[in-house]
């Protein structure tokens, strides 16, 4: 920030005066979102009263999206140094093959094709960040490069075509509902937050990776490792590419070589408009995982009411579009509010 | 978005097992494509079944990507056959994911469905969601999915089965008739994503190999995905064009695929004959028949497909037992007879007004 | 607000054993794509001293602290702390773990994180991080430490809500507190802090309280190593001085004894001939180039004023007085909240930037890494930016007369190096600020607003650069000039506002404004 | 996190001699992608003697990028300013819909619907910038929105539906080929390209785009309209974008509703390796132009070599990668020997 476009989140006056506004009401702005999501919800119960609110529904809003919030959850680790990772689809993409080619075309134990799998997510991770650092260069178009290779090995690891019939044990372990009928990947996905918010708010790993996506030099001259960071994060978010993967042949049974692609640009709009909850402008786990269920509560909705799928897509983008505008007035409301007491 | 297609130049057929002499095949394939011209006939559709039972069940559909318009016009013929026949029809707004499928499924067993077709999805990649429906008891129906050679999947013992093998071995008879003799050297586009690619491509290179004058084969594949298909198709042809100048026919096993394989033709070979053949019918391929960019195009009938859809969903809400190997008919659409498919052609013109009483009759509601 | 002298705790344990230097550094060397910025140079700071490191701009002062600081790698030489050799090259946490603390020449902090975030960087040292941080127990050491040094700010404030002051003494406090907790951890005994221009930002009391605190640590046998262009400082609290020139060391020597000319000729290798000016008084009624009625901002509150051709107005006061918004302020670059401006009669509706530049106003800000120019392209085009249209053919821009032009400022200003191909962030913020004011002052400016002009130019450039605005002056320029520096006012500013609470509480002319005098204004009756 | 590689375009070795280096020689990293193009050629041009040099192929090769290197030419607008435009290939998609379904269906002359359609991208464009600007939203997440919105809308107006047959006319204008035997979008696709570089390297535009892409802030205190400018990028990127679904149409000859989303990662793929030529660490014209022909280079010729569809994957990630590290170290290398000097 700087004198120029002002939009101090606190005028100078109360900081003389010296305490800040702090705990949970601090900042309305930061739920905004949340309130967008129970108006939505409100008016799908008014909607679709029979389906909507049902436990049966319930449980499919919230397992059907499971790899979509891990894959976000591992974006949002360099994300918050600053870096894209835009191979982590194709990491996803490629840990489910390998789980399902070594399952199903070798025989292994799937538990030991998942282990593989997430190796190979892992080394997938350690390139690209060794090329990012050690060459600096700008990880959008590495990790575009590298995520094309990984398409590439692929197409060869499960030879062009879908597999199907992985052991359906990892099916059970994903999709089974132990507690309020709700599958358990849901709470994988849900425990992978928690961790990856200790991670952020409560380790120096987490403060220093804030440093890092906030001003490399600054946190250079803090004595910050940047590159061994963001070599770290960007690993991470790999491996975590992977782990979504696995997740992800649980839930179909099978893996095929196209449709991981799919789960990119929904998991940058998650991170993205996660950043605009809870904590405003800084990538953070909860906000992600509001924002993914924010944007299922929507469709399911518009699906029950039988919408096309095209207006889907109007209720995607425009959801987006219009969450974020929106978080932003409100802020800049309510910093009005503050200024003039 | 890279480039994901494939030319292989695959070993010409023995041929020994090629016909005698190039005007024999000819002839052979003339007789074959001439009766694939006429309108098909509605007989012999099965043994009857009694649908009123069904009365007020209720059909959930998912089709891969309900925005498309091929799934479009399918689901809302069969939507209208089953109100006629006094089922409920929801189609699911799928999206093209996996992931909204299985939302589909969870909302079909939610809303207790009598049955879940997956009209176009895998149901290999559903393996947990159809085993939830089959514990709720709900029959899942793939529907156009596998050729009706096929033998039924064991998760999904009552399958509506479409005439892919037909249609790739009619639209190669006409390349054959089309070169009058000379050697079809043709370049074949597939998408060994999708189900029936494999057995269509292996249909066309049995049929180049006993039907076709000697020296017919497979000269190129090229194997695009289809998210790639308008990226990759248009310059993989013509490079494959270029590579090799003998090409004379271009098979794409999708007519989709045609709209992109056409502009590489010609940029590619403006100055060679090179005529394209496919398979499905749809209208706006159908409409490049007219101005003749394109020979022929097998077409199915989304309505009579929806009927034989619809039939084999009642059979299994009934368990009445499948029917193997039925299907819808394919008709061979050339220039001679385009214009009985209407102007601009309408998907589902031109397959006669018989069948859709005789499966009426078929169901005890005529 | 204010910077009390603390009681430091912890670590009281006086200095290294015997006579040995705390820390010893000898044949440092250290090239920038092959421009040698250190030329093996030594530096040795004794148990207990305040060590002064001078010299003019671009001699390798920061270069030095940054590579003790692990940023930069050096290509050579030796680091000795308590005698021990240290091992080259430094990782990235530097000599911290040797009982270092830096504040860097810009502070080193990120707009966007909160103090308490900053503070809490230094808490875990070189660990790997993962074990859990116990965020309240961080809050009570920072507000202990706030409390201490009576540094009234929220440790929840992000720092670009804090005025340039508070974020120095934000700077420094922390490298404090970061020395006390290596100092729990018995890790070191005698401890280095290391000061890079810390006094810039910061007025007179301020400073007076900061050395307060220096001389504090030194009696309790703690060293301090202090980057200064000020040499009235340097000679207050300095014991010994280490004087550079083009990254060779020239020599050192103890305070004690020498006289300000002595060490301005080892900066410079020339006496130093001081030449006051004598403040030229513009008549009241002659028309106001740039007035300003009743206008408020973030703190300044309904002031007025005329700027005249041909006279200097300097704006000072204490830290949160405003003093520091207001050329922004009146160049659109903050957002006015109420007041009209004028320039040359006309009235300017909502002031931005762009239409004060049209209106031939200019501002020169402050924070020149961050403000002044695009540290990543080269010095041409940065030169260049604001006389684009002028020198373009329709729509075709006339590259080579932008070169000249480029070249001409540089030659002017004595700019080095003169290469107007290089990357403007290559140059030393001496050499950035001279190459900023000649590109401002070739736009022949009626008004020009600076904030800061001369923040950390070495003693040869700052002549020039009163000797060029005094020039643009007297041919009828109209300057205003915020500053916390009184010695600047009193060698240019022909009159003086002095600001409390946002309000103009005085206003000193010619003879009247002395460094006393402005002392005195600035802590008046009415001042918080 | 900056998208534009801020290391210093030049290296300091003529600090010391003042005199000011500007010659063509300069920076021999400049030409690391060419070299590993030219290299390419060789190899396939000894590879598949008759048919790579051929003219045939040649005129392929050129003809058939024309599309993509016009929409990277409109994604490196915004870039150069510091903004990501990701609905541009939505945007094409939406123009050539357009184009057909009012030729087509509505039986309008070709040029009017052409008009029309880029009209409509220009409106997407001023609609981004507008929202980027006024609210000040990164606009990865406002065009990602914006995007999706526009999928949306182009099935309302295609009805779903591949609409074929659009007039002849345009396919002539397109791709009949002259001169040399190249197709004109070619032709055209080089022309926007020397616009562009006008406009970067020779308006005052340009160089101001470029300090907004560096710091927002010293422009501003430049009295640059910041905002403007930016609006004004998005809005060309969106504009260009839907020029190059008309050139689309023409190529094509129809339209659906799917096709265009294929482009985007190839044509920001081009852009950020387009970045590592001529001049280095920013997004350039010519230097984007390489880029598209030196990745088709590579894969048309793997293409004549009969290679498999994963190869190409491989290659074309590969080549990205390896590209853009060769680009680094050639620099490292050359600055080093200049010191030595
Ligand atoms: N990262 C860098 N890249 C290129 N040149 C650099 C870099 N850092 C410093 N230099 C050059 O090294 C020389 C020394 O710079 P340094 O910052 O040490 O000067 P300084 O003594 O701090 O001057 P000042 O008093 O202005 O702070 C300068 O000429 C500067 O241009
Ligand atoms: N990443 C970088 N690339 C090139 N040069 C840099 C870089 N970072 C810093 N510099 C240069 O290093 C030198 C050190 O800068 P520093 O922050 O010490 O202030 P300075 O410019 O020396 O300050 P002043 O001249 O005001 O005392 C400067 O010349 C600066 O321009
Ligand atoms: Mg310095
Ligand atoms: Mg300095």
């Amino acid at each position: 920030m700087s004198i120029v476009d002002k939009t101090p989140t606190e005028s100078a006056d109360n900081v003389d005066a010296g305490r800040v506004r702090r705990g949970f009401f601090r900042e309305p702005e930061r739920f905004a979102l949340i309130g967008v999501w129970i108006a939505l919800i409100i008016f799908f119960v008014i909607m679709v009263p029979q389906t909507f609110p049902s436990t049966a529904n319930l449980s499919n809003m919230l397992g059907s999206q499971a790899v979509l919030l891990i894959l976000a959850l591992g974006l949002i680790i360099p994300l918050r140094a600053g870096d894209y990772d835009l191979s982590i689809a194709s990491v996803l993409t490629l840990s489910a093959v390998i789980v399902a080619a070594l399952n199903v075309n070798q025989g292994w134990p799937v538990w030991q094709a998942a282990i593989v799998a997430v190796v190979a997510g892992f080394a997938i991770g350690v390139l690209n960040g060794f090329i990012v650092t050690k060459f600096d260069i700008d990880p959008f178009i590495v990790t575009l490069g590298i995520g094309t290779v990984v398409v590439g090995i692929t197409y060869i690891v499960c030879n062009s075509a879908t597999i199907s019939g992985v052991d359906r044990i990892l099916s059970k372990v994903m999709l089974s509902k132990p507690f309020l009928s709700i599958p358990l990947d849901f709470y994988y996905a849900v425990a992978l937050c928690a961790v990856v918010w200790y991670l952020f708010d409560f380790t120096a790993f987490g403060q220093r990776l804030l440093f890092v996506g906030q001003n490399r030099d600054v946190a250079r001259l803090n004595g910050v490792a940047v590159s061994r960071l963001r070599w770290i994060a960007l690993t991470c978010s790999a491996t975590i590419g992977a782990v979504a993967g696995v997740v992800y042949v649980g839930t179909t049974g099978s893996a095929d070589p196209v449709s991981g692609a799919g789960f990119l640009l929904p998991a940058f709009a998650a991170s993205f408009l996660g950043s605009t909850a809870l904590r405003i402008g800084r990538f953070n786990p909860w906000g992600t995982l509001i924002a993914v269920y924010f944007l299922v509560t929507g469709i399911t909705g518009l699906q029950l009411m039988g919408a096309q799928q095209y207006v889907q897509q109007l209720f995607y983008g425009g959801a987006l579009v219009i969450a974020v505008i929106l978080s932003k007035i409100v802020r800049s409301r309510s910093e009005r509010k503050r200024l003039v007491k | 978005g890279s480039s994901s297609s494939s030319t292989t130049s695959s070993s010409a057929a023995p041929s020994g097992s090629t016909s005698s002499s190039g005007t024999d095949a000819v002839a052979a394939a003339q007789a074959t494509i001439d009766a694939a011209k006429a309108v098909p006939s509605a007989e012999n559709l099965g043994t009857a079944i009694d649908v009123k039972k069904l009365a007020g069940k209720t059909i959930y559909s998912i089709p891969i990507d309900s925005k498309l318009e091929f799934y479009q016009v399918g689901e809302k013929a069969m939507k209208a056959i089953a109100e006629k026949a006094g089922l409920k029809y929801i189609t699911f707004p799928s999206d093209g994911t996996p992931t909204s499928y299985q939302q589909g499924i969870a909302q079909a067993i939610a809303a207790k469905a009598g049955a879940i077709l997956l009209n176009g999805p895998l149901p290999e990649t559903l393996a947990p969601q159809i085993a939830d429906a089959k514990a709720a008891g709900i029959p899942v129906i793939p529907l156009h999915l596998s050729d009706k050679s096929a033998t039924p999947r064991t998760i999904t013992p009552y399958e509506a089965f479409a005439p892919f093998n037909d249609g790739a071995k009619l639209s190669t008879l006409y390349s054959v008739v089309d070169l009058k003799g000379a050697p079809v050297k043709a370049l074949v586009i597939e998408a060994s994503g999708t189900g029936p690619s494999a057995g269509m491509v292996q249909t066309i290179k049995d049929t180049l190999a006993s039907s076709a004058p000697a020296g017919s084969a497979v000269a190129a594949e090229i194997n695009s995905q289809v998210p790639q298909w308008s990226t990759d198709i248009q310059p993989a042809v013509q490079s494959a064009l270029l590579k090799d100048p003998s090409i004379n026919a271009v098979i794409p096993i999708y007519d989709s695929m045609a709209l992109f394989a056409i502009p590489g033709i010609q940029q590619a070979a403006a100055d060679r004959t090179i005529g394209v053949y496919s398979f499905n019918g749809t209208p706006a391929v159908m409409k490049l028949i007219k101005d003749g960019t394109m020979r022929a195009d097998v077409a199915e009938n989304p309505d009579w497909v929806a009927y034989v859809n619809l039939d084999t969903a009642f059979r299994g809400m009934l368990d009445s037992g499948p029917i193997a190997g039925v299907s819808g008919p394919v008709r061979l659409i050339d220039a001679s007879n385009v214009d009985e498919t209407g102007n601009p052609p309408e998907s589902g013109k031109g397959f006669g007004d018989a069948y859709p009483a005789a499966y009426q009759k078929l169901w005890g509601l005529g | 607000m204010s910077f009390a002298p603390p009681t430091v705790n912890g670590g009281g344990a006086v200095g290294a054993p015997t006579g040995l230097p705390l820390l010893q550094v000898s044949h440092l060397a250290k090239a920038f794509n092959g421009v040698p910025a250190l030329r093996e140079v030594d530096l040795e700071i004794a148990a207990g001293e305040v060590h002064g490191l001078l010299g003019a701009n671009g001699c390798g002062k920061s270069t030095l602290i940054k590579i003790l600081a692990g940023f930069h790698q050096a290509d050579g030489g030796r680091v000795l702390v308590n005698g021990e050799e240290v091992p080259l090259p430094l990782g990235p946490r530097g000599l911290r773990d040797h009982g270092m603390a830096f504040v860097h020449q810009d502070l080193g902090l990120a707009p966007s994180s909160t103090v308490l975030e900053h503070m809490a960087l230094d808490s875990y040292g070189a660990s790997p991080g993962l074990r859990r941080v116990s965020w309240s127990s961080e809050v009570a050491r920072v507000e202990e430490l706030l409390a201490r040094f009576e540094v009234r700010i929220d440790p929840h404030a992000t720092i670009d809500t804090l005025s340039p002051v508070q974020r120095a003494m934000v700077a420094v406090v922390r490298a404090v507190g970061g020395q006390e907790l290596l100092a729990d951890d018995g890790e070191s005994t005698g401890r280095i802090l290391v000061l890079d221009e810390p006094t810039v930002f910061l007025p007179r009391d301020e400073v007076e309280l900061l050395f307060a605190l220096l001389r504090r640590l030194k009696a309790q046998g703690d060293s301090v190593l202090l980057v200064s262009h000020d040499l009235d400082e340097v000679l207050a609290v300095t014991d010994r001085v280490t004087v550079f020139r083009d990254g060779r060391l020239v020599g050192s020597r103890d305070t004690e004894g020498s006289t300000r000319g002595d060490i301005v000729q080892m900066i410079l290798g020339a006496r130093d001939e001081h030449v006051p000016h004598e403040a030229t008084t513009v008549s009241d009624d002659a028309v106001p180039m740039l007035s300003a009625k009743s206008i408020s901002g973030q703190r300044i509150r309904d002031l007025s004023l005329d700027l005249r051709a041909g006279e200097v107005v300097g704006v000072t006061g204490l830290a949160g007085s405003g003093f520091e918004e207001l050329p922004e302020l009146l160049f659109g670059a903050r957002r006015l909240r109420s007041g009209t401006i004028e320039v040359d009669g006309r009235r300017v509706s909502r002031p931005s930037p762009g239409e004060m530049m049209a209106l031939r106003v200019v501002l020169i800000p402050a924070d020149r890494k961050a403000e002044g120019a695009a540290q990543g392209l080269t010095v041409v085009e940065n030169l260049a930016l604001p006389f684009l249209t002028g020198h373009s053919r329709g729509w075709r821009l006339r590259w080579r007369e932008l070169r000249e032009l480029a070249q001409t400022i540089c030659r002017r200003l004595n700019v080095v190096p003169p290469n107007v191909e290089l990357t403007f962030g290559n140059l030393s913020g001496g050499n950035q600020q001279k190459a900023l004011l000649g590109k401002w002052l070739e736009t022949e400016p009626v008004v020009m607003l600076l904030n800061e002009p001369t923040q950390g130019v070495d003693i040869g450039a700052r002549r020039e650069i009163f000797r060029l605005i005094r020039a643009a002056v007297s041919d009828g320029m109209a300057v205003l000039c915020a500053t916390s520096d009184y010695e600047q006012l009193v060698e240019m500013a022909d009159r003086v506002l002095v600001l409390q609470n946002g309000r103009l509480q005085h206003e000193l002319t010619g003879a009247d404004i002395t460094k006393d005098s402005l002392a005195a204004s600035v802590y008046s009756e009415g001042a918080a």
